[in-house]
């Protein structure tokens, strides 16, 4: 059991022949993601790695495919657009890994995405894996090992370190989960507690925030009034000054509103175990499995 | 990227928003000359990307040219929060009767563009909304329809009683509107918009914060950058497309990610540590991203010791230490080098530091441990 | 009983202060509808017929009178705003009077209606009266006597006809509603038909339809599928000749669609009574009320 | 409201789309002239508000400017479907390798502007519609959104596989819907959608309609009207604020709101007359539409009989009752007259008839009836 994807998880990958979607499509492939397609416009009919078709637009893509699932690795100014196209071609689940994408453009993007029914992950996100079963994105998928502890976080690099670690430890994950470093994004933390609540496979939650926006503090109100699983959570940026863009269009305290003191206070008052360092995660997960 | 008061200005009147006459001026000679031309009393302003010019002194109401020569020589130069006056703007001073705040930003709680009005003009809107939220009115525009008259005739309502007062209000919102998706803003401001004694609305005052992932598609607006207002390191880092943030400790850091790289500063203020700046590589493997980050670390004389934190996913690890390899090779190290390299080709990234003469662990806390000891100056642990 | 209005309706009159506001406010008021206030901005704070207070906008008027409903008189530039506004300070049903509204602009006027829960009426419609109980819109009412007949209807002098000819022989009605002759409209037939047939005060239906659009053969296959009480229909424009606007901007039969003849015959298939003149109207529903 | 070839294009090429250059002759002389300017081949083509111009002979291929004077000679004066052709377009003849069609109509069922493309370019697309369904790709337009990027190349893609074509056809698609929504057209059409030999895209004809109700608020664009090509009767109707249409029968009608007014007109037919027209006086009670109203029917020599039926809502029939009175002593009727009155200040508006002359009755199909009778030269019932 898993959350949002698993075995059953079929992919159109959107820019499959670009430098990152096609490095991707092939490192997803080995994994033994399901990939039965991918998007180029003006490159349809022809074959990915072989094996792979490649249509021109989504539509056909998912008429031919029947996909539910679509990736998308096409450059900033386009992927507003290629999220669109997947929710509007019926694809349930869109996960964007372009980093850049105007705030604007998502201002538009969430709304459709909505309308049309889809759960958009990212932008600006590694995607996600359910180890053993499939991944969608850029996780690497040897630091993970099939366990009981959902993943979820802001970061990359930063999930990696901390995923490598657990697995490391012999503590297995169900799901990681990448939502994205961006201040408008498709799924946040709430959605993925609420879908690790109801997977019977999750035993106990990973959670790392960062600096930015309330996404943390309404995930600590949410878990402490809606969750019975237990969940350790980490703030990245305790040292960022105000004001300033630490890399993430999303992490950045404005005024004195975002910051990660009031993160982690709230993280206490909701009772959840506070990780002050990566590392500490493997002793706060491990003495919640029990 | 912050937009200049002058910018911001020009952009919103080309919206058609009404702003005082106003001109930039480099030097006393220049302000005194604008001044003369308008001939009546101005204001110079210090033109710095920082709030608080007023209390520091960077803002004069000036009665003739020759106080504009003056003021201007007073405020060209002075180090406003760090930054030095480069150029000020003279501009027509406006008779006020009253002042509104009128702004927009994008809100991720909404993930829509947010209108934030206020009759409390003139000060901080964020005190405002700390000490009397009922004074400000929030209206999120549907990105899907944009901003619909009544919703601007609404503010403008909000703002003044006097029905024509309302509707250019409501006319300027709507333009303000245009000035910021125009732009690709994340924020955009009239603080003030005055009444004057004749009962007209201008905005005496404009800032604007762009987005920067809209720059590359609006060069017109990256042209605005004005690079002799930021950090000379941060321009460098800027060109060699890696994300850097100067702070005041001695530790450098180098590491792949941003998340990672807050991780890791805090890591080095856990242990006792003060990191000397934030640095993402970002996901791609170049060397030469790795000697440029080096290069613009080393140049900062507060560093007492360098730590490189990698974790190898997309990034290849074996790159990384040929990048570290190639820059000290180029520019031998005055300061200690930490490394911790973890994940993709980590064997081979560890042969080929040792060959070169650099230890290096695949531990995070063990790393930072050493490198804190290092800035201090003590031996690596 | 009735259908969208009665009693409690709570109404604001927007544009109260304009030709056409002021004189239909009055009439509204001499028929007893409950006007809680009007807008007009500029004259916030000012009295209509010394009795009405009036606003600046709607935002206003609905906090200060708590209206549940909205009739607009403004004119055709201003009525697509003047919709939305009501719509966005929560008005639920919102009746449009005004003719001559460019249909682009309610194209975007309708899912905006609809995103924020509110019934529109027309543009370009008379309005709505429930006989004896309130009256929203410039319907005459003096025609109208209560009774159980439903009236829905796409045009407004023609109805006006049609009422006083069942008036005058002793035929009450419950609801006469003018959804109005616009191509694209806020309710249609379907609506006001599903809201009669729920309506315990309805018997009978009398339905007025013209040419163009294909709205009257979709309520055909409706009544056919879905009502239990009795339906004359009736179209105007049996003589109108192919593409030219017969007024209404809806009435138009573009190439060969939305005919006399085509709708005829599916009220005829449908098993609903068709009158070929407004007089017959009479005898039809007489024999339908048993 | 329709436009005219010629204007259609140029509000296509004023929004990127690329046409063949051309311009308007009104004489054979002008259309030589401009065929020697171009000095290629050229189409001569009427510019008429109505379809089916090529099979009436209004649409012609000319090899030099000789041809293109004699064949403008030909068309100018001709009479296409009732309308007289009064100029024509001299256009540079396109070489076509393949043709489509593009058209955009603002929908009744979904509520939307609603692209159609069809590869089946040339022919009448209600024809592609009815035969082969399936030949047309129907897009509806989101208005909250616009036509986005990737519907435009989905449409790009149904016309062409070749990418670049594809591409230049979503281009198209975009800066069609923008003239759509600019002109605030009801319907827009490229027909045919040209490729040519050298692999790029012309639209060889265009085709707007505008929505009336956009006229008040787009002078430039109800500036190009053209009343030389409609009805005198229908123009002067129009001036007056009357909805009029002209038809072949004789019962010329008078009617308030256009429901009763298509009611009225088929009463006529059912009691084996025929409507002269349809003519709705609208909701007010102005005495001047009534004789702005009888002026016009009264202009039209077919017409045997006038019937007037007036149900007073809003409008007074006392009002009605004047107009006529004042209408008919201005000018003497010379056909019979039948009205109908009933509603509001019925009773006065019979007392002023009957003391001028008239007699009037408050049942509809009586009148009607009657009408019927003394247009066929019987007596009145």
């Amino acid at each position: 059991m898993s959350i949002f994807i698993d075995k059953d998880t079929t992919l159109l990958v959107q820019g499959i022949t670009g430098r990152d979607g096609s490095f991707h499509a092939k490192q997803m492939i080995e994994y033994g993601t399901n990939v039965v397609g991918g998007v180029t416009p003006g490159k349809g009919g022809q074959q990915f790695d072989g094996t792979v078709p490649i249509y021109d637009t989504m539509f056909e893509a998912v008429q031919a495919t029947g996909a539910n699932t679509s990736v998308i690795y096409v450059p900033p100014p386009f992927a507003a657009d290629a999220i669109m196209e997947a929710a509007a071609a019926g694809i349930k689940l869109i996960v964007c890994i372009t980093e850049g994408v105007p705030v604007l453009d998502m201002t538009r993007v969430y709304p459709y995405v909505k309308e049309h029914g889809a759960r958009l992950l990212g932008p600006n996100c590694p995607g996600l894996i359910t180890p053993g079963a499939s991944k969608v994105g850029i996780i690497p998928g040897r630091i993970c090992t099939p366990g009981n502890v959902g993943i979820v976080s802001r970061s990359g690099t930063l999930t990696y370190e901390i995923v490598h670690q657990l697995t490391r430890a012999g503590i297995g994950q169900s799901t990681c989960v990448g939502i994205g470093g961006d201040p408008i994004n498709g799924t946040n933390f709430i959605d993925c507690l609420a879908a690790f609540e109801a997977d019977p496979n999750t035993k106990a939650i990973a959670m790392m925030g960062e600096i930015g926006g309330t996404d943390e503090q309404e995930a600590a109100t949410f878990i402490k009034e809606n969750m019975t699983k237990p969940v350790v959570g980490f703030i990245a940026g305790q040292t960022a000054p105000p004001g300033r863009r630490m890399g993430h269009a999303g992490a950045i305290i404005s005024g004195s509103s975002g910051t990660a003191a009031e993160k982690i206070d709230a993280f206490k008052a909701a009772g959840m175990g506070v990780a002050q360092r990566p590392v500490d995660f493997v002793e706060l997960i491990s003495a919640r499995l029990g | 990227m912050d937009l200049h008061e002058y910018q911001a200005k020009e952009l919103l009147q080309a919206a058609g928003v009404p702003v005082p006459p106003g001109r930039v001026a480099h030097t006393p000679d220049e302000a005194e000359a604008i001044a003369t031309e308008y001939g009546v009393p101005v204001m110079v302003k210090a033109q710095v990307h920082t709030g608080g010019r007023g209390k520091a002194g960077g803002v004069k109401y000036c009665k003739n040219a020759g106080e504009a020569r003056e003021k201007a020589q007073a405020i060209l130069g002075m180090d406003i929060k760090g930054l030095t006056v480069e150029k000020v703007l003279v501009t027509v001073a406006a008779d006020i009767a009253s002042e509104a705040y009128v702004g927009i930003i994008v809100d991720r709680a909404t993930k829509k563009a947010v209108f934030m009005v206020s009759a409390a003009g003139g000060i901080d809107i964020e005190e405002v909304a700390a000490t009397t939220p009922e004074k400000i009115l929030y209206l999120p525009v549907d990105p899907r329809y944009g901003l619909l008259s009544f919703e601007a005739l609404r503010m403008g309502f909000f703002l003044y009683k006097d029905a024509k007062l309302a509707r250019s209000a409501a006319k300027i919102m709507q333009q303000l509107y245009t000035a910021f998706i125009a732009a690709g803003c994340s924020l955009a401001e009239i603080n003030p918009l005055v009444v004057t004694p004749a009962n007209e609305l201008v905005a005496v005052d404009g800032k604007m914060v762009i987005d920067d992932n809209e720059l590359d598609r609006r060069p017109d607006i990256a042209a605005l950058r004005d690079e002799s207002s930021e950090a000379p390191s941060e321009v460098d880092a800027r060109k060699a497309n890696l994300t850097f943030i100067k702070l005041d400790g001695d530790v450098g850091c180098v590491v792949n990610g941003a998340g990672l790289a807050m991780a890791t500063m805090d890591l080095v203020k856990f242990y006792g540590g003060e990191p000397a700046n934030f640095l993402d590589i970002g996901g791609s493997s170049n060397p030469e991203k790795v000697v440029n980050a080096l290069r613009i670390i080393t140049a900062d004389p507060n560093v007492k010791c360098i730590l490189f934190n990698i974790f190898g996913g997309i990034t290849r690890t074996d790159d990384v230490a040929n990048g570290i390899v190639t820059a000290t090779k180029q520019n031998p190290l005055t300061v200690p080098i930490v490394i911790r390299l973890t994940g993709t080709n980590e064997e081979i990234a560890m042969e080929i530091l040792k060959a070169n003469g650099f230890s290096a662990s695949s531990d995070m806390d063990e790393a930072v441990q050493r490198a804190v000891a290092l800035a201090k100056g003590g031996a690596a642990a």
